[in-house]
């Protein structure tokens, strides 16, 4: 969307640049508890992309009176590695991790079962390690991992992906080239188990008909990786096949 | 880092049971109809020091924004593009609730889904703000600023930042055999080649409440900024706060807004019409 | 002050450059009551400089321990909007503005029965729209409007003034060109009723017989501006003419 | 955003009430008039690495400044002038009550009356600090370092500033053919065109005390400092404090204040010759 | 400023105690010898996106860093050399004794040390990083970003801090006629003509214990960090924390960690010889 | 240790740039008692390095939850005066100050009986007014110093020098000249009545056999330095001869 033209066509006789249909995801993979102190934590790759989440709590807060009486306080920090972009980026939280923060915070808030945990806090951590597109809906992803390998009580596993619009057509799960010089970023997240919407974007310009398509085939992306997410912790922790 | 909100008051459970069972009568507190907006209005040229200026007001809310010019130097990928910055206060006159200090995530998630709205679909052409490629380009600063706060500040700081940028004036630059910059023509307008306005409804349960006053806002779950440009191309998006909505509900929100951005639209072009040398 | 020539006479046959004889004060208005959320608001133009100021309180501390036991804490920010300038202003607050909001607080502190409200915080917010000179003295007439509006017990109104020396010569009311190209600017405020300075400051080079004089000239605008004040709040509350 | 102060020590009444019924006998705790300094002190050349340096001692409180030269840009609007910069450090040395950080509004106030009171009147010669016009000019740096805090922390912050700048030396830059800026030359006396004091009065209610110590200062309302060039102009002036100050009081605080600047001046004088090359 | 840590836990004093027990019969509590490492592993590569990128580990201490090579500015009194700057991130995953927010103390110290460790004896060739001396020249930068923190940081971090450096491929940076600077050319290997490795000696008393676990650092008095090139110079120390140390002990503590070096520069070649191509 | 050459010779006929010998410190001057308001205070002059050391406390702590309930808190500042340099230092603090405050804070903790004031709070600040070398060792000296003076108890009084090594060789007291263009720079702070170190760093490289040879060094410069302060500690206090 930065009104320059791409070094490679985004779309030749129905492929993307990298070979996909508009409706494949990159490759993905997952893994859970990968970090010792953590509480519960995961490992998420989906083509370039990587990241890493990892959740502490419900624990006492940081801060007195940092609580609430009736549920538990989310704090939420999405962060990139400043080795994670083209150009180095500077640790200190950007306007843009501090919206997104927000925006992941608020989607976990929808599916957490914060009123089990009262004056507690429950901490989630994402880490871009690397950055190639949909870093948001992978922190998303890995978080609700997170939370579910730290074996705190959700509604439902919470999964996100995006649908980008490329040379005037939708495709799903937009890499960062696509991104870059594509049209439109609709990031979408939500609890395929309950049909919830929690998290719900756009960056770019769409025509009024192309919304509702846009969110199905989103929709489709998110019933995929929460397959795996799904099929991540059977491994680990059996059941729920 | 964002934090569950814990300094404010209790949330009164007994208002939204109020607000929700009016809903299901088609009503509000307030007497409006579910997709009704209070009065609007925008006022241009507000601010004599700024370029350009508006104030826009929905019901008690009060939004002003002001735009200021200046030259400065363009992004090092973008060497043949102007800059345009939009920064949001939301002052503590506006409410008990804001504290001073710099923008906190509110001010700035307000700001970025504005900068978007306005980026995404072009409307200022930053491509005309270049004065040398590479080194001299137009710095568009649009300064929105919270005034009062009595819910729905995300149309209003849209629709005062629109009023503002239509309202502009720059300066008239030129560059000199020296490659230095001074202004020296007559002013002449802000290239801004669309308008885009935004709907937000709150969402209650499964009520939709269109431009949810402050009162409407405690008790809701979260809401939907719907963001349009004057074609009716969608051109912003954004859930914000708490809430969760139905995958089959997300079609009526966006039918809902859609039905609503061409008032908004009216108010725009009424008050440049207004304005507008006759 | 900027030691640079002024580009219009700032003084010619005894008329100033915008046509104003030397005690003249420039056009005035003024409004209460027009903040919504405000426990007490007002806006105030004088000239080309334009003020909006509110008041909440009194009211809990935001923050626990600031308060004191014998009588209320005064929070006080003078503010200018970054459009507000020639030149864009940084909406971080600046040494000018943290030294205009202690001296504007302090003059407050003069006047408000702050031991009525032990225990409390009362928050005085300005915020410059347009600065054209006089804007401390304009933000602090506005907030003791905002005051009165509040319901908030003074011991008097404050109103404020600078004086100025062009070419010269003492000036009432200076305005930005007077100021920028002027000798000297002597803002001041006090309360009228009771003959009390609550501000007092000086920017610039006088004579020492030209104090009490410039002194003298600064009343005699209080005096007028301070009739204003109680006109408009007059006209809402009625009584007090 | 200025907030009274809350984290202090309760004022003590009684010893207000001691210090206003000596007052009225004309005398003060410790034994001095109403009028009188207390012994006044001024150092010159206290830092070796700095380019001028004083130590200001009014009794016990101690102030150091020191100032640095270093090549810089010109503001936009000034660029034929040379950059003064002044800035206070209450030093967490300096008093129980002071905290390491950022100067404070207190430090702020300060720096900005002593800013103010040397460049009204011109006292540094900025014209002639300017090395190639609107591309590289001096900068001086005029560090306050408040080191013990006994009160009238602005007299001697005024006297260690004037002291540090009549004391500097700035290096003998050059400019090269190729714009480059080099240390080649001699250095030479910073241009120093007049001389600057203040004198600093505390008001309890209807009472003023010369130059007040701490234990005066915290059971004071406020205080009133005036600046006065060597000729008696008034070269800055500001109330302090949360007093408030009788119309008709403001002529005497003035006469006072008046009658004592040159014993100020007299300190300043006579440190310089005493360290001027014989 | 600096302050002794107050929000922590108690310190187990039984877990010391039973730490120095078994110290006395030459064991540990996770059964290794004082003189023992946990597994070491170094994985080069480990981030895509960086020119260079290395994971440590250490037991199950996570540390990563990545490196990054931009077009600068040098120095001002070192305009021919390139510049290197080091920064460690304690990321809030890596323990719930980890906040979010700026570099504290303890991050500043970690990177200063290992900072001081790499430029003292020249590991990055910085002369070999000009593009137009005085000018433009590469900036390599290094973060350090702890993942999990189990005791040892220091080992873990100097350990990816060499590996990420020894992985780096610069851009093939070419200096046009107009000083204009451009990738044209092929990536090269960052100039690395050092290893270095670092061995940490926990204090508990008068008992040494060679990479110290985070159960055994929280009941130890501080560490001793040592530094060695890979010809065995020390290239850095450091006392790091509370602890004292006996005068006639810091000779038996050198000797310790002289003698564990090779093991971690075994560790760093092993690894660079598995990445290098065949 | 900046690669560069320097203008002076720094080692000719066994003498140093300014005359020293290899194990010379330099002249030395400290007083006690300097400040008014501080509860201990001193000044040191090393050479042409000169600090001034404040210390207040046991006092309550500036900020509630401050304490430890076994023992004082301690905090530290070491903090360079803009005019100390060649260059004008900003007196924000820097990494480098962060660094030093920490270490110096941490060699005190090993001396002060912390454990006679629990809940309180002991403050050491420490202003380079001029740097010309071994401004942290001379701070950590001074600041023992300003304890002693402000009557809290130590295992010992807390002495610290620096050795450096130029040309080849180990030389004591390093100042600037020499620490800017030697090869190494070891600063060791101890109590010499116990025999203990409580600061060790190295900057720069040194051979494994010099590092004994280098403590050893710095042992002896401890003691010198160590006598001085006992005799101005005498001076005043008498006793402790």
């Amino acid at each position: 969307m930065s009104g320059k033209e791409s070094p490679v066509p985004l779309l030749k006789d129905g492929k993307r640049h990298d070979g996909r249909g508009p409706m494949d995801l990159r490759p993905i993979e997952m893994k859970i508890g990968i970090l010792h102190n953590a509480d519960g934590s995961a490992w998420l790759k989906i083509g370039k992309t990587e990241v890493v989440a990892a959740v502490y709590g419900p624990r006492e807060p940081p801060m007195k009176g940092m609580v609430l009486p009736d549920r538990a306080v989310i704090r939420c920090r999405y962060h990139m590695a400043p080795f994670s972009t083209e150009e180095r980026k500077n640790p200190a939280p950007s306007r843009r991790e501090i919206e997104l923060s927000k925006v992941i915070r608020e989607a976990l808030e929808a599916t957490i079962l914060t009123h089990l945990f009262p004056r507690t806090v429950i901490d989630v951590f994402v880490e871009v390690i690397q950055a190639d597109g949909g870093t948001r809906t992978a922190a998303i992803t890995a978080a609700s991992l997170a939370l579910a390998d730290a074996g705190i009580p959700m509604r439902g596993l919470v999964a996100g992906v995006a649908v980008g619009k490329v040379q005037g057509k939708l495709v799903l799960d937009i890499d960062e080239l696509e991104d870059m010089y594509g049209e439109a970023d609709m990031p979408v997240a939500g609890i395929p188990t309950l049909n919830k919407i929690v998290l719900l974007q756009l960056n770019g310009v769409i025509e009024p008909h192309e919304f509702p398509q846009a969110l199905k085939m989103a929709w489709e992306g998110i019933k995929k990786i929460h397959a795996l997410q799904k099929k991540v912790l059977a491994t680990k922790y059996g059941g729920e096949q | 880092m964002s934090i569950t909100p814990f300094n404010i008051p209790i949330i009164p459970k007994l208002k939204r049971e109020t607000i929700l069972s009016l809903a299901k009568r088609g009503t509000r507190i307030d007497k409006r109809r579910l997709d009704q907006y209070r009065p609007i209005k925008l006022t241009l040229g507000v601010a004599g020091k700024a370029h350009g200026s508006a104030l826009a007001e929905i019901g008690n809310t009060k939004v002003m924004a002001g735009v200021k010019v200046e030259v400065g130097r363009p992004f090092k990928d973008l060497p043949e593009m102007g800059v345009l910055n939009v920064n949001v206060e939301l002052l503590p006159l506006a409410s008990s609730e804001f504290e001073p200090g710099p923008p906190d995530e509110n001010a700035i998630e307000l700001a970025r889904v504005i900068d978007r709205a306005l980026r995404e679909p072009g409307v200022v052409d930053l491509s005309d703000l270049v004065l040398i490629p590479g080194e001299k380009v137009l710095v568009v600063w649009l300064d929105i600023y919270v005034l009062d706060h009595d819910g729905n500040l995300f149309d209003a700081a849209m629709l005062a930042a629109m009023g503002a940028l239509l309202n502009t004036k720059v300066p008239g630059y030129e560059v000199r055999e020296d490659g230095s910059v001074e202004v020296t023509g007559p002013p002449r307008p802000l290239p801004v080649t669309k308008r885009v306005v935004s709907v937000t409804i709150g969402i209650l349960g499964n009520v939709f409440l269109v431009d949810p006053s402050l009162e409407e806002e405690v008790v809701s779950d979260g809401k939907l900024v719907f963001a349009f440009d004057e074609g009716g191309k969608l051109v912003g998006l954004q859930k914000s706060g708490p809430a969760w909505l139905d995958l089959d509900r997300a079609g009526p929100a966006f039918n809902l807004a859609y039905s609503k951005y061409k008032e908004l639209l009216d108010v725009l072009e009424k008050s440049i019409a207004e304005n507008s040398p006759k």
